[in-house]
């Protein structure tokens, strides 16, 4: 396989994707009698050939999934070279970009090849890049890894020095992307390799004084562009999970004081924790009631405490917890409440800042706006 | 494409950030932000230009009214006495009598300067702010754009947020590369987001592949957004709609033949979609309606519009025989057949490179079946207005073992003025904006060596 | 009643917020005689007077709540002579600044007088608040405002050119704060006002060009400042909705397609919505059924349609919905179905960016940071 | 308090970012990132001087180390050759060793400046970048820092998070300012965050007011973060704890002695708290009892610690006879009578000026019941981890009537770098976070004339 054409199991030469985990992957560029070691044991290439996409693979102390390379997943498990982009800002440019099948698009620098491989996906096979790389070493792998990828018929890699040398083709490009440390300067030789009938710049900066400069390049009276945008994205990921929220005793549990706070004249019956039976108004969750008062440390002593569980919301809690006491029984306070209900966590630590995107149209000849 | 600005073609009219999408029909009057004008005028230029109207005419202009740098600030107040709009001594009344006298929007922003008691009074940052303010509110000056995705979205964002679920422009590009779409992709679909999200996958697919459309109801409700992205003819025999509610047949292992025998009569007989039973889907139609099928005249071009019409509606009407409507009601329904026919088959392969969701339904049943023809290590995305939906639906997914590298997020996207002594992040941004759940299906038993 | 000492009820002289709705209430100042109109009718200051505070108070053409003022209530309705200071970023700089009672501050401009409330909240009785601004206008109505709010003692306002002239008072301060266009002129009067003991340095900017002059300023060798910290609060406040998210069809209401897809060899049973009972993974949400399918507009024709309500993770939808049609009953597909939930919902329009907040600490001698 | 550094009175530590609180104890060795030294040479000194390490003694440096600055960026990197770490000839045998022979961080960083062929070849600005790194890892710098609210809930935040519920400053902050918490209110306070908001609360009090601290189980468990304030003794006297469990008795109108003489009997029986039934309560206790009870000399010292005792345990043991141990207890158990008596007597008047909650437990019941003992026209502020818990409990309040101004909010705090040429938001930030929920408390029934 290559990231251009799919088949439905793996051939000889095919880059795959080993799925380990959300956070573990890896690529793999398969070759007859290779082994690659993995920490679930080995992976014969031998008996990955012919092994479909999608499915579990077997290795000596577990299994893997073996999935078809896209650009998504390259930009997960890639060997950096560089700072990548990743994939909020990858599809922002996509299609700020307005890239298509045929589109012809500059870029600068190559770096690890993560956004060139989304580019070229969406460009191919009518398209093509031109990217260029002024770090000589980067430059090689990088046209090493899209030969692999069986791109190297769609895209193209320089090794210079886009500022001065500016890029390989004139009036050419229907875009131009920059992720250089000075873009600013890099403002004119964009402008030169975009089309004269008009196009698409974007730059892509950590900081703010680049991004500031950029916007005061484009614009110059006369520099061509036109529709300026700032923007930055921050993606976040959430965890689903289930938590169980613990029911503070408020002192219910003895009758007397319930009675007295239900029927009682100071009209609080409404603010106590019985108010759980009103029902329709309950909401996201569930009370879980530990049945057996004497299993004390029931919820620290496991995730999943075994429970009688209601609903709040069925009138069935009427029956099991909540007005059990109107009927004589045991209070129901005499049991623990714990409150369990699905949400969404972030992770303690995400990424708050990629970088600014700032986005032009060139119209040359027209770079006013109304 | 590149040709610039042409009749019969949509364009992007932009005046002070406010877009709209129009098709130039010719000797038709466009009614735009209070101005009004017929097209002729820009056929031809290049898009991108702008226009100043004139007696009901589009002026070409090429002023230079970058009013957007202005390159001091920070100058104190400390003199400043708030004159709440007293300094101004030309009423309405005056504005709207130079307008009836044939003024130009330049004469009368000139006018507003000079009767303006406070202008010379402030500094030089304020008096190009209060120009920009009248000019804006004075010169009857638009920009005739180039319909791209990125516009058309922007469209729909700032317009019409609810004719697209209430996405925004960052969800919309990360459901298109989540799920891969390029050139030859086999794309499931299901949206209702007025065909911007099929005319997105459209354009990537560039002629090439295929989008399986399931739709509610009968027909497809409203694609209006498609028309709007100018594809050439070829692009619309990939898209092959079917009702959303063949699909459970299919699933079960029904032929085409069976599943459509029984319902195709109930479709000749009504024409309405049965779904249409909220406001959203009231709306939808109401647009469909406005914009109904085009009539052509030679006889060749019934097919290519007929085949259009059953995807996106045109926007013309003209007179018609009773044989003609007949005949073009039957042409219709033929090439609805061999659409439907091929949404089928495609489906039926269960071999789709790709699943994207996005639409006022409540999207766990949707996936869940649609997910059946997805091929295994291919990517899915979903859009859903509210994060409960798709909490569901990650747990589900979770516990089927179904997909893998699971996704449930959200962006915070900002948007900055970036402007000299005046850099920082707009005052206003978008609150509401939706959720994307992401993911890859695999085949969750263990298979070594499937072949 | 004044900022500063609560009564139970109103007095003579009490400056009172008129609560009509959450965007919509105003300060009063209660005048023997005087009528005030609201779009609720009159109120007459009389019949003010003795009201209870926290309840309902009756206008001609409706009802008003009568609250005692505090800083955060009149941020939200003071009249605005500037761009003001909010909660989220308030509540920061009161932290941040260290400030307690008996704290001295300087603070440049009182501008509205937003933040001037809150320090003078913290920091009485014992400390004081020197506020400084170089617009009279303002200084005046600040001023005046203070002395209506009974204040007067523990703030003094000047008027003048803080950056020329610098605060009133010299090693004296344990805070300052700026809200200035270009405070990096003002750090050096900023640390004259600090003692020499050290304290806390806070500057509010909405653009981050003045930010970052601040800094460097601030870190300038010598500076006597330490600790320099940027940040930005964006607060969002969610709106709890109950939403009907409708489903769609898909075409599981021929029974034999049915039995067909949960009994078949197609092993999609798990994949159909007749999944909704499963039970235990249902979530944060339930089921409405539609029972009588006669009602085709149900949905759309009330925003709360009467229906047979099932909550989807308990048994009772086996009984009511789900599972009936393997009794032989109706199957639900004929129904229709919405899903209802609580969620949050952001307003469509939110404050994206109120200003970057710099905190320093002031420490003459000691300015280096390990 | 403006004194500076004394031993017997709680510092923060600061090193590369890490705090710590710790009480200076005459002689008693501080174990802090690694490095081991005695109180005793910071006495005297201003707070934030700066020691190093030497010998297990503090020695005050005034070296300028700031390394923040460095002034120029954006060097390009064509030249570059990552070298794995090859170029570094000093091994961690070398710098051992050299340790051993005691040398200071600055000769072991100039030694790895000499050691290391890449240096010179670096840019100016990763020079300054490797010596930073460097230096950081090898000088035992570190910096004693004055107590306050800021730098404890800095501490808490980045250390141990779940201890205050994974509140960050912005919530805690928003807490005391949306309840207009001021000198002289009579706050009722109900935590799980170590004692940190009381801390807070008490420091905003600074000795008029009230606060009524309603606390799970039979005794405050876990007050650790008020002691790191250093308030004087007669902060202490404004805090009033309560078991939560009595407040159902109080609000059915029993009386203090009858609710109290049944359960002391218990109390006295049995210290440990009833509500410790899951891990977080767990983690607490161990705290707690790795700071247990002090113990003071002569009798005056009795009360004064004893008081303390029961409310913010500090940190030191002592031996003493059973008779002496007997007296601490009936000494302790009268003082906390009797602010338990003050509690009651607080919260039956029902006119407290402001509440917060920010616990593990879920909120609704808690403060349904609390908002009884609040004044009308006085605020609340809620903090909760997951918004669904707020959710329900915004419903509720909304239904109810019984407060207006309901807000459900979260905060997105963003941390800057703001340094020349390198002024951008932290690339790491903090996810989760929690929600807060403010609202006034009113009488939703009308009573115009109400005296």
């Amino acid at each position: 396989m290559s990231f251009n054409v799919c088949g439905k199991s793996v051939k000889e030469n095919d880059v795959i994707i080993v799925f380990m985990g959300h956070d573990s992957m890896f690529p793999l560029s398969v070759k007859e009698g290779e082994i690659t070691q993995t920490k679930y044991g080995a992976i014969k290439h031998n008996s990955l050939l012919g092994h479909g996409y999608g499915t579990k693979f077997s290795c000596t102390k577990g299994w893997v999934y073996i999935l078809q390379a896209t650009p998504e997943l390259w930009t997960l498990c890639l060997p950096h070279r560089t700072q990548i982009l990743y994939t909020a800002d990858i599809a922002m440019i996509t299609l700020q970009l307005d890239l298509k099948p045929g589109s012809v698009v500059c870029e600068s620098g190559t770096g690890s090849g993560s956004l060139s491989h989304a580019i070229l996906r969406t460009v191919a096979p009518m398209g093509h890049l031109h990217t260029v790389e002024f770090n000589e070493g980067r430059c090689n792998k990088a046209t090493a890894e899209f030969g692999e990828h069986g791109l190297s018929q769609y895209v193209t890699v320089y090794h210079r020095d886009v500022i001065n040398e500016g890029f390989p083709v004139e009036n050419a490009a229907d875009a131009v992307f920059l992720d250089i440390p000075r873009p600013d300067e890099a403002v004119k030789v964009a402008a030169k390799a975009l089309k004269t009938t008009g196009g698409r710049f974007c730059s892509f900066s950590p900081c703010i004084e680049q991004t500031q400069r950029t916007c005061a390049t484009l614009r110059k009276p006369g520099s061509g562009f036109c529709e300026v945008e700032t923007l930055e994205l921050v993606r976040r990921s959430h965890n689903v999970k289930r938590v169980y929220i613990p029911i503070a005793d408020i002192g219910i549990g003895d009758s007397e004081v319930r009675t007295a706070l239900i029927k009682g004249e100071n009209n609080t019956s409404s603010v106590l924790p019985c108010a759980y039976e009103a029902g329709d108004d309950m909401p996201v969750g569930e009370i879980i009631i530990r049945t057996t008062p004497e299993n004390k440390d029931g919820l620290s002593s496991s995730k999943n405490p075994k429970r009688a569980k209601f609903d709040m919301s069925s009138s069935q809690i009427s029956q099991g917890g909540g007005k059990s006491y109107e009927k004589g029984k045991t209070p129901p306070a005499a049991t623990k409440y714990a409150f369990s209900t699905r949400t969404c966590i972030l992770p303690k630590e995400i990424y708050g800042h990629t970088g600014y995107l700032t986005f032009a149209t060139y119209r040359p000849g027209l770079s006013h706006k109304v | 494409m590149e040709d610039g600005i042409a009749l019969n073609k949509t364009v992007i009219l932009q005046r002070n950030n406010v877009l709209k999408a129009v098709k130039l029909i010719p000797e038709k009057v466009i009614v735009f932000e209070r101005m009004r004008f017929k097209p002729e005028n820009a056929v031809g230029l290049p898009f991108g230009s702008v226009f100043e109207v004139k007696n009901g005419d589009l002026n070409p202009v090429n002023s230079s009214l970058s009013l957007e740098e202005m390159e001091t600030a920070g100058e104190d107040n400390r003199n400043l006495v708030d004159t709440h709009g007293k300094s101004q001594t030309l009423n309405r009344e005056d504005l709207i009598q130079m307008k009836e006298d044939g003024a130009t929007g330049k004469e009368i922003v000139q006018s507003l300067v000079e009767n303006s008691s406070s202008f010379a009074g402030k500094t030089v940052f304020s008096q190009k702010k209060y120009l920009k303010k009248k000019q804006k509110k004075h010169l009857a000056y638009l920009q005739l754009l180039k319909p791209t995705s990125r516009l058309i979205c922007k469209l729909y964002q700032e317009r019409e947020p609810a004719k697209i679920c209430h996405m925004r422009i960052d969800s919309m590009s990360q459901l298109l590369t989540s799920t891969n779409v390029r050139h030859g992709s086999k794309v499931a679909v299901f949206e209702t987001c007025s065909g911007l999200l099929l005319g997105m996958v459209l354009e990537r697919l560039a002629g090439k592949g295929s989008i399986v459309n399931l739709h509610p109801g009968e027909t497809p409700v409203n694609l209006f957004a498609v028309s709007h992205f100018n594809f050439p003819d070829e692009y619309w025999d990939n898209l092959h709609s079917l009702p959303l509610h063949k699909l459970a047949p299919l699933l079960a292992g029904n032929s085409f033949q069976s599943t459509f025998d029984e319902s195709n009569k109930t479709t000749c007989e009504s024409e309405v979609p049965l779904e249409s039973n909220d406001s959203s889907t009231d709306i939808a139609n109401e647009n469909n309606s406005k914009h109904e099928i085009a009539i052509p005249v030679d006889i060749k071009a019934v097919e290519n519009l007929n085949e259009k019409a059953c995807n996106g509606p045109l926007k013309r009407k003209l007179s018609l025989s009773d044989k003609e409507k007949t005949a073009i009601r039957v042409e219709r329904q033929k090439k609805r057949f061999n659409h439907q026919k091929a949404a089928w088959e495609l489906l039926e392969s269960r071999n789709m490179d790709a699943l994207i969701v996005a639409s006022r339904f409540h999207p766990t049943p949707i996936v869940l079946s649609l997910l059946e023809v997805l091929a295994v290590s291919k990517p899915f995305a979903i859009y859903f207005e509210y994060k409960e939906a798709l909490m569901e639906l990650f747990v589900r997914l979770s516990v089927s073992g179904a997909a893998i590298n699971l996704q449930l997020t959200d962006t915070f996207m900002r948007q900055y003025q970036v402007l000299p002594e005046r850099t920082h992040p707009h005052v206003m941004m978008r609150g509401h904006g939706g959720y994307l759940l992401t993911g890859i299906k695999v085949r969750p038993f263990s298979a070594q060596q499937e072949k």
